[in-house]
């Protein structure tokens, strides 16, 4: 039995969290390599049925990562999605799935150590979850 | 029709000014007198304090230049002569031979291959040989090879001509003569930046006597994974790894013998360099020498003290009299003043010792301001006399940015040849009045 | 059918020595849709670029995906090169292996190459749905809005006029020139600041394109580049609103007032650098002083250097010994940062002509007692090692530049943003120092830095020249970045109209269907309509529901044949 | 025309001065919808409606453009009308109650918490079921159980739609994203797990718990409850219940609510 290898999907916006992730780039800040980001503008265009869609096709997580409150490019866009995710991940409790396999958190442009602490911990918590059930169901 | 405006100097500051000016709707050209634009900046590794790779941001606005509908390069090319004054110049562009026709070469360096002649690379500043036939480094903008006729056997002694038979292109052409291209323009752009002093004035450094002795420029190259060891940190006399390095500062500058003037540059480099030093050996122990640590800019301070915390880079506030050989001609002592000690001079070997010496500006600015008028300031940087217009030089109509006026770091020379680009425009629209 | 070019990027060393580009090139090849895949040593070369266009032609490629490095940075340059080669630069697709592989997974080679395959393969599932795309332009109103009446705006200002731009400048005080108004004298180059802001003032005034708005202020931002409308309020309440096409803010910074260090407040004859140029401008000369440099910088929790001091200090010293031969001046310091030429020689001048300089550490503070009348100060000097006692009448704290109380709502109105200290942060700190991430809004002076007075009015000028770019074009193209409605799938529900951050869409009626519809002009692509969208009638462009559902299967379909 | 008809059609077209009136009536021994105006014989009228008149009001309301509609509305009947008018599918000026409480087989059937309309003008109020059981037992499960439970009940679904054709608060009528791809992967029937996750998304902010989806299934898959648990996130997180006439979903406001855009406009 090899070890679970997860594969993650994370959302990154444009304008921080995307550049944040660019910024940890350049400083070389190691990380796992199990999350593979989608840029987006802005983290309140992420459908939560993205994450719906990927989690019941067996992706073991999702990160949706956008900037700071406050901070949006767009002004209040990632007060959205600071309402919908909450809500998704709740959803996913009620039917079953562990909430903790969605994950919403807030990289600024300049906080490249930031992203690597996010992605560090949000894999070693998708590993202790194991695999995502879903892989197994087949429907 | 576009008011014509002539960039001199191809480093990062006349490529923003060009850049801005050719944005501006100017006709811009852009001469620079090696074979690629890019200037120093396209030597250097990282950038502090960022440690952003120097290339892969300066690259992009390199090839923006060629691609600009507004702007003209000439690179390998020099100012033969500038007449009349604003807003009519005469400038006579002198395009140096290169020994190739360059709408046919390609770039596919077959004929740097096959060339036998080694000399030493200017872009890898004597660290590694480059070809008599030759593109200065991968990204150079025209990707093009030059010839440089001095150490050509074809051009000197008339024997050899290899590369004109591997070429496909047919693109050697060892008949080419100087070119000369003659500019009317409304004003003109010096950003002719700076050059390393000669360090033969400073002996007591050890530079050219020890071989773990070297520039800053040599070590930036010696970290840069396109560069001459392939971006491993070896020491030269040796290729060993290093495991104590020390960088001194103030070579030959603030010093009334030399170079009065502070550089400006060289702490942060300094600290950069140890930073990316620690990166490469993680056990590295690293000590600066400075005399006075002048951190100013945007998270500088936040930057020393990153690498004192993460690299255990030790500062000691001192300036070192000299640097001596160490046994096997391997390494170097340094004898520097201890300080809080009554002036105890102690010595210390170290296995590489980097020295950072001042930069002075570069030859074109004195032939300029010979050929020209220009006024120089007592440092030899060109004067601009101007303080509400800190970018105009002492002739109406012929601006200056960037190092070539005063010494500064990228972010400022940048914003000068912004401020440049505004100068022009406003002096060709007739000012406020 | 699309036909797609992947095209991988060894970046030298960057993304080669981790991620093995020749089997992320094999595997691309067996991507759907995928014609030829090739990789070169630098795609960002005139070689590389020269490599794609020419494949290109030969494989008649219709799709263009890179992987290297981040859009960030390179995007607009390969998307000139497909252009060049006529493809629609809209059909490109960039792929990021070094910020995103390479770099942060040195030391697993393997799974890097592996996540880069991945990551290809999402590239290629979104670059197969891409559709070509036109930037739209807009006009751009010919006139500039200043923020800011000190020297970086009026140099910024003078700039512009010169160029015959109509120019409202915004300054808080009912008269301009910002902090120099307390300043008799500039260091390092010791000119004289009335002489030069009135010069500066007269020629600008002289413009009939200047317009000045005095204790007035920025209440309101709205709109994008090329059309920004400002609302101006006076402090008699009254405002108006300007229209224009570019925004500089030169909001300049403050002196960060001491917390009782060194006994300020408490003890009389301690000041601040500010006080002593009012008084020195007033000719009120004290016999001896001491400077302490870094009060309230360079220590634990504000660890930033404010650049000038040192100079001030210096230029302060140097007039205080020229008014008074024999006064007695020290300046202690942790450094002295008389970096460059002129302040460099001033700084030896100063010494040659008896100012003292000592240096002192962190640990050793200087100690500052009331002593008769005046003052008494100890110091270990380190150069010394011992430690030294003076007396004087003045103690000046040079203390930091900071930003204005206010910048944050400045920043809000502007949406850009600030760093931790609250100073400006500037699109990139190496080469777009002067400009924001947003288009159209440009930053100069010690709003984002402090700075000495020759560096603000290059910073002035230099965004001036930024500012006057789009003015003089006369147009700015619109990044096809914008949502659309499908009318077809549209319900009217109103969601999206709900959740437009910008109010760009609104529900109108066309032949009998009520339906979204979005005024492309105000839409600033968030997509925040996109998600709030319950029907997928709301689109992005180039970040449609299809592209983005598309690349997730794409990563299900090879994680899933990898776990097998 | 039987006693209770009699005494709609007065409450309608004469109480409330309605033109038309909604009500389900037998016809030849089924139980159909009726849509008359004044003077149309109403029929056979009967109370035990077997779907939300509701759903039926909202399919043919576009096609009636003017005019007082009555309708006999339950307690999830009224909720449904306010969420509905709340949206502007419906116009509040145009829609008429006729409130009736249901009676205690038919609150048993949906699980009912509270069977009591605000106005009641036909029926004996009864007391509802206090908490749903199946809820309650869900809860209680680990995530795995309960993970097996649902899974066990989605490989029923044969994704006929009938969940939403029925649902009186699911106005995308044909356009629902839950028949395309794009989102919800075309796998064979049943329909993967994102299908009855998105669907819950969207009726987060608007199911009024009338049940009917459940009802309506032919698979028995206690959507209800699924609804239910969603429900009782959506109070626990944001205070918001659907059907309330006033406050706006959450998901489509700000974080500091509409106070902050003006702050943002005057600061």
């Amino acid at each position: 039995m090899t070890e679970f290898n997860p594969t993650i999907l994370a959302f990154c916006c444009n304008w921080c969290s995307y550049a944040g992730a660019d910024l940890a780039g350049v400083s070389r800040l190691q990380m796992p390599p199990n999350v593979h980001v989608i840029r987006v503008m802005c983290s309140a265009s992420v459908k939560p049925e993205y994450v719906f869609k990927a989690l019941s096709e067996g992706i073991d997580g999702v990160l949706v990562l956008g900037c700071h409150i406050g901070d949006c490019h767009y002004l209040t866009g990632n007060h959205r999605t600071a309402k919908r995710f909450p809500l998704a991940q709740k959803i996913l409790n009620d039917v079953g799935i562990d909430e903790r396999r969605l994950k919403l958190d807030w990289v600024s442009a300049a906080e490249g150590e930031k992203f690597q602490t996010v992605i560090t911990d949000f894999v070693s918590q998708i590993k202790q979850l194991g695999p995502n059930p879903l892989r197994e169901v087949r429907f | 029709m576009k008011e014509k405006v002539v960039v001199v100097g191809g480093g990062i500051a006349g490529i923003q000014a060009a850049l801005d000016l050719g944005d501006m709707g100017f006709e811009v050209h852009l001469v620079e007198k090696t074979p690629s634009i890019g200037g120093h900046m396209a030597q250097l590794d990282k950038t502090f304090p960022t440690n952003d790779c120097s290339l892969c941001i300066l690259s992009p606005k390199m090839i923006m230049c060629a691609d600009h509908a507004n702007i003209t390069i000439h690179t390998y090319s020099e100012i033969e002569s500038i007449s009349g004054k604003f807003p009519k110049f005469k400038v006579k562009i002198k395009e140096k031979a290169r020994y190739i026709d360059l709408s046919r070469c390609t770039g596919c360096g077959d004929c740097a291959v096959k060339c036998p002649v080694k000399v030493p690379s200017e872009y890898e500043e004597g660290l590694a040989k480059r070809k008599a036939i030759y593109i200065p480094f991968p990204q150079a903008v025209p990707r093009k090879v030059t010839i440089d006729a001095a150490n050509c056997r074809m051009i000197t002694q008339k024997k050899c001509g290899v590369c004109k038979k591997v070429c496909q292109a047919g693109a050697i052409d060892f008949d080419q003569k100087d070119k000369f291209v003659d500019i009317d323009a409304s004003a003109i752009v010096i950003a002719t930046g700076f050059e390393m002093m000669d360090m033969s004035q400073v002996p007591q450094f050890g530079y050219g006597v020890c071989k773990d002795v070297v520039t800053s420029l040599q070590f930036e190259r010696i970290l840069s994974a396109s560069g001459p060891t392939g971006g491993h940190l070896v020491r030269p006399s040796d290729g060993t790894e290093p495991k104590n390095l020390a960088f001194i500062q103030c070579v030959g500058s603030r010093d009334a013998k030399t170079h009065v003037y502070c550089s400006s540059v060289c702490c942060m480099y300094a600290t950069k360099e140890s930073i990316l030093a620690g990166e490469h050996a993680p056990n590295i122990k690293t000590t600066i020498f400075y005399m006075d640590m002048r951190a100013v800019g945007k998270n500088f301070q936040e930057f020393v003290i990153r690498a004192k915390r993460n690299y255990g880079v030790r500062y000691v506030q001192s300036r070192p009299a000299k640097v001596q050989p160490a046994k096997e001609g391997k390494g170097a002592f340094v004898s520097y003043e201890q300080k809080g000690s009554g002036g105890d001079v102690a010595s210390e070997e170290f296995d590489m010792v980097v020295l950072c010496p001042a930069l002075v500006p570069s030859a074109s600015s004195a032939q300029l301001s010979q050929s020209i008028g220009l006024k120089l300031d007592p440092d030899g940087f060109l004067a601009t006399p101007d303080f509400q217009n800190p970018v105009d030089s002492n002739m109406k109509g012929i601006i200056v940015c960037g190092f070539s006026s005063t010494p500064m770091d990228i972010p400022d020379s940048v914003t000068q040849a912004s401020s440049a680009a505004a100068r022009v425009a406003d002096l060709i629209s007739g000012g406020a009045c | 059918m699309p036909r797609i070019g992947v095209f991988i990027c060894h970046c030298g060393h960057n993304i080669a020595s981790t991620v093995d580009v020749e089997k992320v090139a094999e595997f691309a090849k067996t991507l759907p849709n995928v014609v030829v895949a090739a990789h070169n040593m630098y795609s960002c070369s005139e070689e590389g670029l020269g490599a794609i266009r020419k494949s290109i032609e030969e494989n008649k490629l219709d799709r263009v995906i890179v992987a290297a490095c981040t859009p960030r940075t390179h995007e607009p340059l390969f998307r000139r090169n497909c252009e060049r080669a006529g493809v629609n630069k809209y059909l490109f697709e960039f792929v990021n292996i070094r910020e995103h592989v390479s770099w942060i997974h040195a030391k697993e080679p393997e799974a890097a190459t592996e996540k880069a395959k991945m990551l290809v393969a999402m590239g290629v599932a979104k670059a197969a749905l891409l559709e070509p795309q036109e930037e739209s332009e807009s006009s751009v109103i010919p006139v500039a809005v200043i923020i800011g009446g000190g020297i970086s705006g009026l140099a910024a200002m003078s700039a512009l006029v010169s160029q015959g731009i109509e120019t409202h400048l915004i300054e808080k005080e009912k008269q301009l020139g910002g902090i120099l108004k307390d300043i008799a004298v500039i260091g390092p180059e010791m000119k004289n600041t009335k002489e030069l802001l009135d010069k500066m003032i007269k020629e600008i005034k002289c413009s009939p394109k200047a317009h000045f708005h005095l204790s007035s202020r920025m209440t309101d931002m709205q709109g994008f580049v090329g059309n920004f409308e400002v609302t101006i309020t006076g402090d008699d309440k009254c405002s108006e609103k300007v229209k224009a096409g570019a925004i500089i803010v030169a909001i300049g910074g403050r002196e960060w007032t001491p917390k009782g260090e060194f006994g300020f407040g408490k003890i009389p004859g301690i000041i601040t650098q500010l006080e002593l140029e009012k008084r020195l401008a007033k000719g009120d000369v004290p016999d001896n002083a001491v400077f302490i440099q870094c009060v309230g910088s360079r220590i634990p929790g504000r660890d930033f250097c404010s650049r000038f001091c040192c100079n001030a200090s210096i230029k302060n010293a140097l007039r205080i010994i020229e008014a008074k031969p024999n006064a007695q001046v020290t300046i202690l310091h942790r450094d002295i940062m008389s970096y460059g030429t002129t302040a460099e020689r001033v700084y030896r001048d100063a010494a040659e002509k008896g100012v003292r300089f000592m240096r002192y550490g962190l640990d050793s503070l200087p100690k500052i007692e009331k002593h008769g009348d005046g003052l008494s100060v100890e110091v270990f000097d380190e150069t010394l090692d011992d430690v030294i006692g003076m007396s004087v009448d003045t103690i000046v704290l040079a203390v930091p530049m900071v930003p204005i109380e206010n910048v944050k709502d400045v920043a809000t109105q502007l949406k850009v943003p600030v760093d931790k200290l609250g100073f400006f942060l500037e699109a990139h700190v190496k080469l777009r120092p002067i400009e924001f991430a947003t288009e159209g809004v440009f930053i100069c002076g010690t709003a984002r830095w402090p700075s000495q007075v020759s560096e603000c009015i290059a910073q002035g000028l230099g965004a001036a020249a930024k500012a006057s770019i789009p003015i003089r074009e006369g147009k700015v193209k619109i990044e096809p970045i914008t949502t659309s409605c499908n009318i077809g799938k549209c319900i009217a529900c109103g969601n999206c109209v709900a959740a437009c951050p910008y109010q760009a869409i609104e529900i109108i009626e066309t032949d009998g269907k009520r339906h979204a519809f979005v005024t492309e002009a105000k839409c600033k692509g968030c997509g925040n309509c996109v998600a709030a969208c319950n029907n997928d009638a709301m689109q992005q462009k180039g970040f449609t529901t299809t592209q983005l559902s598309a690349m997730i299967d794409a990563l299900v379909k090879n994680a899933m044949e990898a776990s097998q | 025309m039987n006693d209770l008809g009699k005494k709609l059609t007065k409450m309608a077209f004469e109480d409330l001065k309605a033109d038309y009136l909604l009500v389900v009536r037998q016809e030849h021994g089924d139980l159909a919808p009726a849509f008359i105006s004044k003077d149309e014989d109403v029929g056979e009228v009967r109370f035990d409606a077997p779907y939300q008149l509701v759903t039926v009001l909202s399919r043919i309301y576009p096609h009636i453009p003017t005019g007082k509609i009555a309708i006999v509305s339950r307690k999830c009947d009224e909720l449904a009308i306010n969420e509905l008018t709340k949206r502007g599918i419906l116009d509040e000026k145009r829609i008429v109650k006729i409130g009736l409480a249901c009676d205690g087989h038919t609150a048993d059937k949906c699980r009912c918490p509270d069977p009591k309309p605000s106005k009641v003008d036909i029926g004996e109020p009864v007391k509802g079921i206090p908490e749903d059981p199946l809820v309650a037992k869900l809860m209680k499960m680990t995530l795995e159980d309960r993970l097996k439970y649902w899974v066990r009940q989605f490989k029923k679904c044969n994704k006929c739609f009938g969940c939403t054709a029925n649902c009186p608060v699911c106005f995308c009528e044909n356009q629902c994203v839950l028949g395309e791809r794009t989102l919800v992967s075309e796998k064979s029937i049943p329909p993967g797990l994102a299908f009855h996750l998105v669907r819950s998304f969207h009726m987060s902010d608007k199911c009024i718990e009338c049940g009917e989806c459940e009802r309506a299934c032919p698979g028995d898959i206690p959507l209800l409850a699924l609804r239910r648990m969603v429900h009782a996130d959506m109070k626990e997180m944001y205070k918001f219940v659907p059907g309330d006439p006033k406050t706006v979903s959450p998901l489509l406001t700000t974080l500091e609510g509409e106070v902050m855009e003006d702050e943002h406009n005057v600061c």
